[in-house]
């Protein structure tokens, strides 16, 4: 049971949770959301500024401020070190490829790769209770990216 | 006998209430299966698993119990989806049974948004709904203003159809009807009205009450101007519990309609001043929802995918045919419906002129034999063939032939006990 | 320990999930039955006995079946009805949870009649209520343009009445209350705001969907003008099942409201230009009902009576104090709402600065101990204290000191692992 | 099982069935009530005229219009002839004890002295789902005796 938990709180986890990366509500930014998980209640208001870079958009910020639980709040930590500079293209990859981590039930085995610190969120899969803690950054952030890119396509 | 359910004698195995023993050593002969069916051992065993094993509340309880309550309450969403072949699981919204879904649309059009209906609207039905697609639609016109408009019947049971054109205009908003009738039998046109109220960009609202036990339904394979734009069916229909029913819908639909119910699990955030609400199924389903029942009815609707709903069919078409063969024998018998079996359901309401109903229903009650007397929450339908009440068969996938036998002698010994040569 | 359940723990084999080995090999401490209660095996027995051998529609069916179904249910709103107190037995209407029967009373308050709600009403709640008592307010004040208006709270959790006689006013159509706190476990003073609220003509409403599993309730013998007009609660919490709900209602209270869903059961007479409707219950009883739900909610509340009401309250209030103490000696915690256990009803929310309630719940869960974790859908209460969640644990009947220490250690481990000291 | 049909269906009841007395709508009439059964769809349209007597008031006429099966029919045909001429009261007393009959799941002994015919009656307690049919009348006769009972007084 310790083990369990333990595979849960890593390390890298608490450390996020503690020491937040990229904490905060920043200019600029092209869309700004609110999710909220409404079973539990915690809440994530998140900004997305994209910027052109050489091969197309590229995530050029994401800031939010969250209220929640250590999963949801290291998890938005984590997600932003893996996406601010990176292609829109190549972070949606990311996303997909945590959302399908989170989805195996234990069973997926993550790519360190792709995830860097993400592959501490394995754990989480096998706590269902707590799979939309550790998505709802994730979403919210896909949310804000598609309402920001369909801004600008107007 | 051509069509009937292979292993039928074990098949009725399953169902421990066809064992059950009645006054005076008689054996059940189940014919009110259109009123509600009986529920195969499988759907029992999940309900009491779940009960005595992991019942928790659900979504909202993070604990190992609640995880599994909610995987098992969410499967069944999945489990019924596949059933109708709803093109998305999330447009799956348990409700308490079909009345409230039918309840639900009409409530939720009364209500600002781009649905709603006020003076001048019209909504359609037919003469042949049962009375929970007919009282709501009363209720709406009432307390809008709008207008309610019915499609006639043919004398043989069908639906009138020579003024559609007239009656579904464009001033209709709701084409609400049965896709096969509880009473009459008659299984109606409905990809072909679906057709003509999309075209005046009416909904269509379908109740399939009786159509989901009886006919495969795949949804998502429906060309998009024939699919209906909500469906519903009720869960102790198809071998499911009470307490729980279906309402699929439309995503873009269900997401425009204002909510219904409010309560828990279906808000976003609530302060006093103010609230929002969850995205569908959920905006739908307030407070706690049935759980074991929808567990239920998922085991339920698992069980007819295993007999497959293409040999169900086939079952309640070759015993349908034979009732209809053996009660037309019985001198002075009327069905009131087709009397062609492969137009029709399964659920047979005729009169006998001479013995009132009750009379008909209590005769063959001692002879161990369920049918069901009086207007079958469908009395407009009787009103318009002239009679205040009738009795009606209604046979499902452990009916035999026997008991179609059985039936007619039923009557037959009916007809002499009360005198008529 | 003083006020226990004699025989705790013969009532315990009663209920066979408490006898569930959770992931590895953890016994079940079930504290959050706020949430949901346990069933008894005599609750599941029943539905099982139903099922498998007096299945039918009720009402409706003049069989043998359909004559041991409609006695069945009908038992069940007897044994209901005893077991509130109900001053007359068609005056309980079984509903699917309490939530339909709060939107019932919101929703058919939109519509003509002596009650009808419009501009220039208030409607008065309290900062307390579950969100199913507040939604469907919010929905009725929109739709309608009357005005929601709420008590306030204390610091200690209880309902600040400082302003009781201008809330409470000419004004004043509905004042809708909780008895029990599912949050804070206040117990309200319903008798004493019943008496105000009756002295300016409105209508009292009474959530007591945590104070009927928990509180002898006798409406007979309640003062006239202390009685609420209505009062609600919900199956799954009085160790029924899902699916089933209660609303009481004075008789010429429901005479007066009008139809809320329509349909089967709930009509007099059906034409397609007008329909007239049945005498209460029925007329709120829309659609097939949830029956073997009734009849298991019967045998539920039939358990209760015989384990006694009176000791089931001293049971929980021995427990509750016990918790109480024990969760107070765990450095930081703060219980939000009284700490008075003789005031106050089972749920205990706390806060422990420093760790969420998510990961509580969790640390907690991986010890086997159920308990629940977030806003219990009750967000404005936890915004008056100025948090967005918090851990509830809740006992009932079958709880024992034994997994209460157990809850306070987990705790202890909580914060040892968090890195608290 | 042919034994409790005999019980059921009664000589006497199948009579009162095939020519039901006092049957029709007649003047002169202090109240009119018309009963459903919500269930099955059996309906009663039911005269009450009341007489004053020299012992208070009397049951005049009782007439009625009724649509059902035999049971429901052959009881308001028993109905009538137990109470038109009758005092009210002794009317009333006679309908309490048809009652007690009906709800006495069929452990009643009936009383023949006073339910005269009404005693064929006796099977139908066993029959739940039939008990509605005999009553409906009586239901609507006592209905329609109060109402007229009102509006004299008013
Ligand atoms: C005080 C209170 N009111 C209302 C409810 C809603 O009950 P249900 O979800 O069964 O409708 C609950 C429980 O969730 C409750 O605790
Ligand atoms: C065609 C039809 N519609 C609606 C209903 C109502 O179903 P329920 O009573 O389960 O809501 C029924 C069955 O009674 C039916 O046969």
């Amino acid at each position: 049971m310790s083990t369990d938990l333990d595979a849960l709180y890593q390390e890298i986890i608490l450390d996020h949770y503690k020491n937040p990366h990229h904490k905060g509500l920043r200019e600029p930014f092209e869309a700004e959301v609110h999710h909220v998980n409404p079973t539990c209640g915690d809440e994530v208001t998140l900004r997305v500024h994209l910027e052109d870079g050489p091969n197309g958009q590229r995530v050029g910020d994401v800031s939010y401020d969250a209220l929640g639980c250590s999963i949801s709040q290291a998890s938005a930590s984590v997600l932003t070190d893996l996406v601010i500079g990176r292609q829109v293209d190549e972070a949606m990859a990311i996303h997909d490829e945590f959302l399908t981590l989170m989805q195996g039930k234990g069973q997926v085995e993550p790519d360190e790769e792709v995830l860097e610190d993400g592959v501490a969120f394995a754990g989480v899969a096998k706590f269902p209770a707590r799979i939309k803690c550790a998505l709802l950054s994730w979403m919210a952030w896909k949310d804000a990216t598609t309402t920001a890119q369909l801004e600008e396509a107007q | 006998m051509e069509g009937l359910l292979p292993d039928l004698d074990v098949v009725r195995k399953d169902f421990p209430i066809l064992a059950r023993v009645l006054a005076d050593g008689r054996p059940l002969i189940y014919l009110d299966s259109a009123n509600t069916s009986q529920k195969p051992q499988v759907v029992i065993d999940t309900m009491v698993d779940h009960l005595e094993r992991h019942n928790a509340n659900i979504a909202r309880a993070m604990h190992q119990l609640g995880a599994e309550a909610t995987a098992a309450y969410e499967d069944a969403r999945d489990k019924v989806a596949a059933f109708i072949g709803a093109p998305d699981r999330d447009e799956v919204v348990f409700t308490k049974n079909i009345t409230e879904g039918l309840n639900l649309l009409a409530n939720t059009l009364a209500w600002p948004g781009p649905h709603q209906v006020g003076p001048g609207d019209e909504i359609v039905i037919t003469e042949m709904e049962h009375h929970s697609n007919i009282v709501p639609w009363q209720l709406l016109c009432e307390r809008t203003g709008a207008t309610l408009r019915w499609f006639g019947l043919t004398d043989d049971g069908r639906l009138d159809l020579s003024n559609v054109d007239e009656l579904i205009n464009e001033r209709t908003k709701v084409v609400s009807l049965v896709w096969v009738s509880n009473m009459l039998g008659t299984i109606n046109p409905v990809g072909e009205i679906a057709r003509r109220a999309h075209e005046v960009g009416a909904l269509v609202m379908l109740d399939a009450a009786q159509a989901a036990p009886q006919l495969p339904i795949d949804l998502a394979s429906m060309p998009d101007d024939e699919r209906p734009d909500l469906l519903g069916f009720t869960g102790h229909k198809v071998v499911g519990p009470t307490g729980v029913g279906v309402l699929w819908g439309r995503r873009s639909l269900l997401d425009q309609l204002p909510p219904f119910l409010g309560g828990g699990e279906m808000i976003e955030t609530v302060t006093m001043e103010k609230s929002t609400y969850a995205p569908v199924p959920h905006k739908f389903e307030a407070g706690t929802p049935p759980i074991v029942e929808a567990v239920g009815l998922g085991a339920a609707v698992d069980y007819l995918s295993v007999l497959g709903m293409d040999n169900v069919h086939r079952h309640e078409q070759a015993i349908t045919a034979y009732a209809l063969e053996g009660l037309q024998a019985v001198p002075g018998l009327r069905v009131l419906g087709p009397t062609d079996a492969t137009q029709r359901g399964g659920a047979i309401s005729f009169e006998i002129p001479g013995v009132h109903p009750h009379d008909v229903a209590t005769v063959l009650d001692t002879r161990g034999i369920a049918v069901r007397a009086g207007h079958h929450c469908a009395k407009p339908a009787h009103a318009r063939f002239g009679v205040q009440s009738s009795t009606r068969m209604s046979s499902y996938l452990y009916t035999t032939p026997a008991e179609i036998d059985a039936l007619v002698e039923g009557l037959e010994y009916t007809r002499s006990y009360f005198g008529l040569s």
